[in-house]
């Protein structure tokens, strides 16, 4: 029975044993540089590689694909299309696949040069056939029904959306190789050249490798039977988590969905020197305190840090806070103008105190009232920390043909009850209304703008009562394309960095928010569709300064705010260029540097 | 023999739980409309116009049978959809995510179950002394505590005063490059158990110390049950005929308690450690979470934050067969503890 | 003859969460050397707490308040006070001098070990030494009769076992063995002495008449009929040919014909090892079988003591009287005592049967009677007499 | 009863449940006089809505006005654990009231008349228990919405098999019992032998089991809300809250625990309610475990 005995004696000490073997490492490996860190502020790490901690996760690497903004980044990293943005303009392009081009002087089409002597990571030389492939692959695999972003290509070269019904000689005509060297767009009618180089600079404009492709049993490059790769499911896709290009960087692994891990590519066209560090690591952490340990750790040279919590690294030595950078996105709340009856978000549906009619907001009255009641001082100031701007309209700065000077609503008390007053024939103002505002659940700060909304609507008149309700991104979606909805809250982010992306789905009939929103102006209509298509700049200008004005006196939504982004780097990165249209923080890296002093 | 034919049953067996459980998260989701289900395949507010095509590409519009039926046809092929979460197939993402959870398995259900056991014995035996009141008062304090508080609070102290001692996540950047190159070869894809098959020293002690809080969490929390659970089952047997037998033979009564007693006590523990590897095994969704400790358990809590049906379903699937098939390993353990049980029947 | 046993003024509490029960009170009984003495009772009257006390394993939260338990060693005569003895003297007494077996064969057997490593335990706690000599004449043997070259690489081996059983034949608790047996490896050297246990076991099974012992001692309880049980029970009990064997109600659990076979094995341990037997049980039939003496008790008290005959032909105790009229008898209405067990948790002062006895007195309300001598052999408690 | 009174004695012998019962008590007080405690501001529509002070992020340390001090976004730390109280209760009460029905329903049904109505409600059940009931749980959620409404019916989903099983194995042991067998001998009617005899006899059990597990229920409800399934932000729900803190853990350098308030207080309501009715729960477990048997 001695024998049962020291068999509990074992047991527990294995179970110390364990016990301590997981315990014991934490108390023996405090790590040299916790001592010095206390005088520099950030120990010095990872030489040659830079980190950066984010959130959110990378959907695919297959250019045709990918249409988010951490996708198109690691896309970004590896393969480079035929121009790219210069610095930190949004209208100028440095030649990349392409080293020159000439723009056809009736606007019908472009012609790209493409470079020599460029070799893919893997050393295979990069030729025009590579470049034809590539768009002709885009075209051909186009995942419309998932979305994704090469309606931006079909658009101008073909004047449709998706590649339903497309033949394969309308593929080949809008995309061809000329003389041999060089590769020609040709678009159905004339379109603003510096928009579709633009939509050139998106990860979607990758020049991807034709044999590594074939090889892996993507579309073989003949029309045979082409549309077997047409609109594929998500799993079909090759390049979901392959990645060969011409970029600065290769993909070493990639450890869905925790990370990536992209390793300098030697056969960097620019000479691998110009790439400023062996090795790119892109950790998804959703726990701000561990991003933000990182950064103090030194573990991380770049993290996303939540607006709300800015103030945490605010004068902490080390740290390097870039701020105030006018991304272009823009939150918006929409009005609509024919909310479908009885929708369980407007009460009892008509103007009896307790609901709102279905017509409500067609009454500019309204419309204005209520802008005049929303509080943009507090707004930004508080919710958004100040890191944000008022703008007019959906076009704001940063954008060419952003009018500085164009008018905007202000938190106006007396405006506001002198409109709703007016409203509907004085009877808002005397039976009162009820109707329930959406927002996109977990956001506190879009919360807090319907927040502020509803109370100040309250404090002018007791009978407006607006409720509050939250629903999450798929439910708001659908709730949003039923119809049901009275106002809503949403945010924007652009494909390219030109008006014509903005004013659509905002103000034209059938764009993404004003067709839910039910909104049409005929005027607006028309100035769209020239805009979209005129290559003179000074027109394009005046149309779209109309069109901030008309946002303003038409007011089919309150233009809430332009949030204005921040970095916060280490001290040992340096030459951070902030352009807009780039996705991901960390911008060009090839800007970037990263040494002890 | 007998064995083998038993398995074969309970993988019979298994069969119908699958389809009720996929039966009934699908039927879930048929709560939504159509249009609502479209829009969980949309990732970007652009492709509104799409819905359409999305309802008529996937038929979302069809009766819940057909859609269920089109849906276990492709799971028979093999194919369980695309995990948005995962960014890749289903059926690649659970052998992908699982080693992150196994290894939090692998050092919590040991720890959990060798101390509870010790501490439930203890305070068996002293019951009603300070020893017994002292160790039940730990219990229920453990069993109390919200673990993402513990949690939180743990990450307070530590992220706070140690900085850089305990970090987050599951390796370093210098070991983490490491373990992706070329000279080490992953096994397992379990840091600890990788690098000492690789005999590297400092991977393992750095995966160690990244699984330090999260081991801690979620020790603390399950040893409580294991504990109460021990103590009351060591009550029973203490109270049973042949402990007295045993007393009245002469015996020490430290033998009376760890062979007698224990012995049988132990039986109800083995079913609960059973359940308890599976549950962590199969995620500990809010350490996971927590400790940003990208696992099954994690996984899942995405999934259902962001409503990724397929990998939903997938997971329900994968941790319904792990339950199942955990449950027979501890009935076959069972016949070796237990003389009396016989496969297939519990306890007489 | 001699006593083995005796109990003086033993007095057992229990300090319940409803109050506290009087379980023994006041117990003066002798168990002489070589007889069997019955406590015959209604459940509850305190006889099991007797046997338990003498044992000193009253369960919690019972106490043994007060008195004294003097066991006279039969072999070296020595008198020890039980209730004062160190718990490690007094383990090394129970199971080896004073041994019990238990009402339920079923509950007192370990469900989850063998019959063979339940005995051997008993071996191997209290006759370690024995063990260890013939485990030390085994490895002799084999050292003497040497021959062949395997043995001749294993002789080193055996020395060293040898001089490990020496040391435990001289002094049990040795150390060196005692530590060998907490290394792993090195336990295996020990091997001999559970292996010896088990062929002592399997003699002792076959000594309580039970069929291919050595198959039963590979088995497990619920293996094994209920008779088979409780004669591996006994054969527990008997494993060190105790001085006294006291066995609680061991027959009820059984069927009758399996009863009388139990019955018949007590007779035979008393008549051939001379041990003395205390044989609890509410049956006065079996009492009448099996014991020379007879105590009756109630409601924790000694009602009478008396030699078989002459209790069962000229019972004094009211309680007695009662007792044997309830046994059922052909040609005679069956009788039942009127009212219940006296509540033990506040029992009536003075006698405690007197609420239920049909020639009580006043005095009986308030005195409690002391036990009288009424013939050789026969005492009660009653002012009847 | 008599165990009833038996109990009551027990519980006030043993310290632990004494607190237990405290605690509870305390809450249950808390909760009533809410309105009073922690008074709604006026214009203030629901009072579960936590109301805030301003709309900046950062929490702000204990004050005069706002004794717990403010959690993110200026909500006010002592409002929402005061209320916070009654959505606990509220989400406790309801899942288990409705959990016992259910359980007793189908696992009287089960018991009593076995076969195959047995058989179909205990694969059913097994359906329920053969994953991880968080996972569960969270997937109704997610489906059917945020707000506590989801999170109630998400855990009554997941809770009633056990119930049922529980109940189904009491019935079966008492329908053995000789007066069940003797009044279904007089030939009363299942319904009635059931209600009249056999459920007396089986809820009891059940309503242990149940003190044992509105702390478990209520762990679970916080559980999901911190993992954003649970009560929209800004409702008075401690979970909730604690999921406003999770991005205040670690304070700026210099002072870690700047924060401290936002993190621990909700977290530490949580832990004494959940405590108060484990204790509870406890006590009555070593009373009442039917296998150990009562000293």
């Amino acid at each position: 029975m001695s024998k049962r005995l020291s068999k509990m004696g074992w047991i527990v000490l294995v179970a110390l044993l364990s016990l301590a073997l997981v315990i014991l490492p934490a108390c023996a490996a405090p790590p040299a540089e916790e001592e010095e860190e206390e005088e520099v502020g950030i120990p010095y790490k990872n030489d040659g590689i830079f980190v950066e901690e984010t959130i959110g996760d990378i959907d695919t690497l297959d250019p045709a694909w990918a249409y988010d903004t951490a996708s198109g980044q690691q896309i970004a990293y590896m393969y480079e299309g035929l121009i790219g943005y210069d610095g930190a303009s949004t209208d100028k392009f440095v030649g990349l696949m392409a080293d020159t081009w000439t723009i056809a002087p009736d606007g019908k089409s472009i012609t790209f040069h493409i470079r020599p002597s460029v070799k893919f990571s893997n050393g295979d030389t990069m030729t025009v056939e590579d470049v034809l492939y590539s768009f002709q692959r885009a075209l051909v695999t186009d995942p419309y029904s998932n979305g994704g972003p090469i309606w931006m290509f079909y658009f101008p070269l073909l004047d449709v959306y998706t590649s339903e019904g497309i033949t394969p000689t309308q593929i080949q005509n809008a995309v061809q190789i000329v003389n041999g060297d060089s590769i020609k767009f040709n678009f159905v009618r004339p379109y603003p050249s510096t928009t579709f180089m633009q939509i050139l600079s998106g990860s979607w404009g990758s020049v991807v490798n034709k044999k590594f492709c074939i090889a892996n049993a993507d579309w073989d490059g003949t029309w045979g039977n082409w549309t077997k790769w047409n609109d594929p499911d998500h799993e079909a896709l090759i390049l979901n988590a392959k990645a060969l290009g011409t970029g600065p960087f290769s993909l070493e692994v990639w450890n869905a969905p925790g990370e990536i891990k992209l390793v300098k590519n030697q056969n960097y066209w620019q000479g691998a020197t110009a790439v400023p560090f062996d090795r790119i690591i892109t950790k998804f952490v959703d726990e701000w305190s561990s991003r933000k340990l990182s950064l103090l750790a030194g573990d991380a040279d770049l993290v996303y840090c939540p607006r709300t919590n800015i103030a945490d690294l605010a004068g902490i030595a080390g740290v390097q806070a870039i701020k105030d950078l006018p991304e272009l996105t823009i939150d918006c709340l929409f009005y609509n103008f024919n909310i479908t009856a009885n929708s369980p978000y407007i009460g009892s549906g008509a103007l009896d105190g307790n609901g709102i009619p279905t017509n409500f907001f067609t009454d500019i009255n309204v419309r204005r009232g209520i802008a005049y009641a929303f509080n943009w001082d507090t707004y930004i100031t508080q919710a958004l920390q100040g890191e944000a701007q008022q703008v007019g309209s959906p076009i704001v700065e940063g954008l060419p043909y952003f009018n500085p000077n164009a008018k905007m609503y202000a938190y106006d008390k007396a405006k506001a009850e002198e409109n709703l007053k007016a409203a509907w024939d004085g009877q808002v103002w005397e039976k009162g209304f009820k109707f329930t505002l959406i927002y996109n659940a977990g956001n506190l700060v879009r919360k807090t703008a319907c927040e502020i909304l509803a109370e100040n609507l309250q404090r002018i008149n007791t009978k407006f009562q607006v409720s509050i309700q939250p629903k999450v991104w798929s439910g708001s979606l659908s709730t949003m394309r039923s119809k049901q909805w009275a106002m809503f809250q949403i945010g924007w982010l652009p494909d390219y960095a030109d008006p014509d992306n903005y004013v659509v789905p905002f103000m034209s009939k059938d764009g993404t928010f004003g067709g839910p929103a039910s909104y049409y102006n005929p005027e607006v209509e028309a100035l769209i569709a020239a805009g979209a298509t005129e290559t003179d700049t000074a027109k394009r200008q005046e149309i779209y300064y109309k069109l901030q004005d008309l946002y303003y006196t038409d007011i089919p939504g309150i233009p809430l705010a332009q949030p204005l982004g921040r970095r916060f780097f280490t001290n040992y990165i340096q030459g951070f260029v902030f352009n807009p249209c780039n996705s991901g923080m960390a911008g060009n890296l090839l800007y970037l540097t990263k040494s002890e002093s | 023999m007998e064995l083998r034919s038993y398995i074969i049953r309970r993988v019979l067996l298994l069969i119908p739980v699958l389809v009720g459980v996929t039966m009934f998260i699908f039927g879930i989701t048929m709560l939504f409309t159509p249009l609502e289900r479209a829009t969980l395949y949309v990732t970007s507010i652009r492709q509104l116009n799409n819905l359409p095509a999305i309802i008529e590409r996937y038929g979302l519009d069809r009766p819940f049978i057909v859609q269920y039926g089109t849906w276990l046809g492709q799971v028979l092929r093999g194919n369980l959809g695309w995990s948005q979460v995962a960014s890749m197939p289903v059926a690649q993402a659970i052998p992908h995510l699982l080693p992150a959870s196994l290894e939090l398995a692998i050092f919590a259900v040991p720890v959990i179950i060798l101390v509870g056991v010790f501490l439930g014995t203890k305070s068996a035996a002293h019951k009603d002394k300070p020893l017994d009141h002292g160790t039940r008062v730990m219990a229920i304090l453990g069993w109390s505590l919200p673990s993402f508080w513990l949690g939180l609070i743990l990450l307070m102290i530590f992220y706070g005063f140690f900085r850089g001692l305990l970090p987050p996540g599951r390796l370093s950047i210098p070991m983490d490059i490491l373990v992706d190159s070329a000279g080490f070869s992953r096994y397992t894809h379990i840091n600890t158990i990788d690098a000492i098959l690789n005999l590297n020293g400092p991977v393992l002690l750095d995966a160690l110390r990244h699984l330090v809080l999260p081991v801690t969490t979620l020790s603390v929390i399950n040893m409580a049950f294991i504990m109460r659970l021990m103590r009351s089952s060591m009550l029973e047997s203490l109270g049973k005929g042949y402990i007295l037998t045993a007393r009245a033979k002469g015996l020490d009564e430290k033998i009376v308690i760890n062979k007698h007693a224990r012995r049988n006590a132990l039986i109800p523990v083995i079913t609960v450690s059973g359940y308890l590897f599976a549950a962590l095994a199969s995620g500990a969704v809010i350490t996971e979470t927590i400790f940003s400790f990208k696992g099954i358990g994690w996984w899942a809590w995405q999934a259902a934050f962001r409503l990724d049906i397929a990998s939903i379903l997938g997971f329900a699937l994968f941790s319904a067969v792990l339950f199942v098939f955990i449950n027979l390993i501890v009935d076959i353990l069972y016949t070796r503890v237990d003389p009396r049980v016989r496969l297939g029947q519990g306890v007489q | 003859m001699k006593d083995l046993i005796r109990i003086r003024d033993l007095t057992v509490r229990f300090y319940t969460y409803e109050g506290v029960v009087h379980a023994i009170d006041d117990l003066d009984l002798d168990i002489r050397q070589g007889e069997t003495l019955g406590i015959v009772g209604e459940t509850g009257s305190g006889k099991t707490m007797t046997a338990l006390a003498i044992l000193r394993l009253i369960p919690y939260p019972g106490k043994i308040e007060s008195g004294s338990i003097v066991f006279c060693d039969k072999d070296s005569g020595a008198e020890t006070e039980l209730l004062k003895l160190r718990e490690d003297r007094m383990r090394s007494i129970r199971g080896n001098k004073i041994s019990m077996v238990f009402q339920e064969p079923g509950a007192a057997l370990n469900p989850v070990y063998t019959i063979g490593d339940q005995i051997s335990e008993v071996f191997l706690l209290h006759r370690r030494q024995e063990l260890g000599c013939r485990a030390r004449e085994r490895v002799d043997n084999l050292l003497s009769d040497g021959g062949g070259l395997v043995a001749g690489l294993r002789r080193p081996f055996w020395r060293w076992q040898r001089r490990i059983y020496d040391k435990i034949a001289e002094e049990p608790q040795a150390l060196e063995p005692r530590l060998l047996s907490h290394v792993p490896l090195f336990r295996r050297l020990l091997w001999r002495l559970p292996d010896e246990a088990n062929l002592l076991t399997v003699d002792m099974l076959k000594d309580v008449e039970i069929p291919d012992p050595v198959r039963v001692a590979a088995q497990y309880p619920h293996q094994l009929s209920g008779g088979m049980k409780q004669r591996a029970v006994i054969a527990m009990a008997l494993a060190c040919s105790p001085e006294l064997l006291m066995a609680d109600e061991p027959t009820t659990s059984l069927d009758v014909t399996i009863q009388a076979q139990m019955l018949e094995l007590f007779r035979r341990i008393k008549v051939d090892r001379g041990a003395s037997v205390l044989f609890v049980t509410h049956n006065l039939g079996v009492a009448a079988e099996v014991c020379d003496r007879v105590a009756v008790m109630y409601a924790g008290r000694l009602c009478e003591v008396a030699g078989v005959e002459e209790l069962f032909l000229h019972p004094s105790h009211p309680y007695t009287k009662a007792l044997l009229d309830a046994v059922p008898m052909p040609g005679r209405e069956l009788q039942t005592i009127p009212g219940a067990l006296a509540d033990a948790l506040n029992p009536p002062p003075g006698c405690r049967f007197y609420p239920r006895c049909p020639s009580a007195t006043p005095l009986c309300q308030q005195e409690r009677p002391k036990l009288k001598m009424l013939a050789k052999d026969h005492m009660v408690a009653c002012y009847l007499f | 009863m008599r165990d009833w009174r038996f109990t009551a004695r027990l519980l006030v012998k043993n310290p632990l449940s004494l607190i237990g019962v405290a605690l509870i008590v305390l809450f249950i007080i808390i909760a009533i006089f809410a309105p009073l405690i922690a008074p709604t501001p006026e214009g203030h529509r629901d009072p579960y809505v936590i109301p805030r002070d301003g709309y900046w992020a950062t929490p702000e340390a204990p004050s005069a006005e706002h004794i717990f001090g403010t959690t993110q976004g200026q909500y006010d730390i002592f409002y929402g654990c005061i209320w916070g109280t009654r959505s606990a209760f509220r989400v406790a009460l309801i899942v288990m009231g409705i959990t016992i029905c259910i359980g007793i329903v189908l696992g009287s049904l089960a018991g009593y008349f076995g076969g195959i109505l047995d058989e179909v409600i205990m694969r059913i059940t097994d359906i329920f228990l053969a994953f991880p009931w968080l996972i569960l749980a969270m997937a109704i959620t997610a489906v059917l919405g945020q707000g506590l409404r989801s999170v109630m019916i998400a855990l009554v989903v997941v809770w009633w098999p056990s119930y049922a099983r529980l109940i189904r194995g009491d019935i079966l042991q008492l329908r053995e019992e000789d007066y069940i067998e003797a009044s279904r001998g007089l030939g009363a009617s299942s319904a009635r032998v059931i209600i009249r005899h056999v459920l007396p006899n089986a809820i009891y059990p059940t309503l242990i089991m149940a003190s044992l597990d509105i702390g478990a229920v209520v762990l679970s409800a916080a559980a999901l809300s911190f993992l954003g399934l649970g009560a929209p932000e800004g409702y008075a729900d401690w979970g909730q809250m604690t999921q406003f803190a999770r991005n205040w853990i670690v304070g700026p350098p210099g002072e870690p625990l700047r924060y401290w308030y936002a993190v621990f207080t909700p977290g530490l309501f949580i832990l004494l309610f959940v405590l108060g009715w484990n204790l509870l729960g406890d006590a009555f477990r070593d009373i009442f475990d039917p296998r150990l048997a009562r000293r």
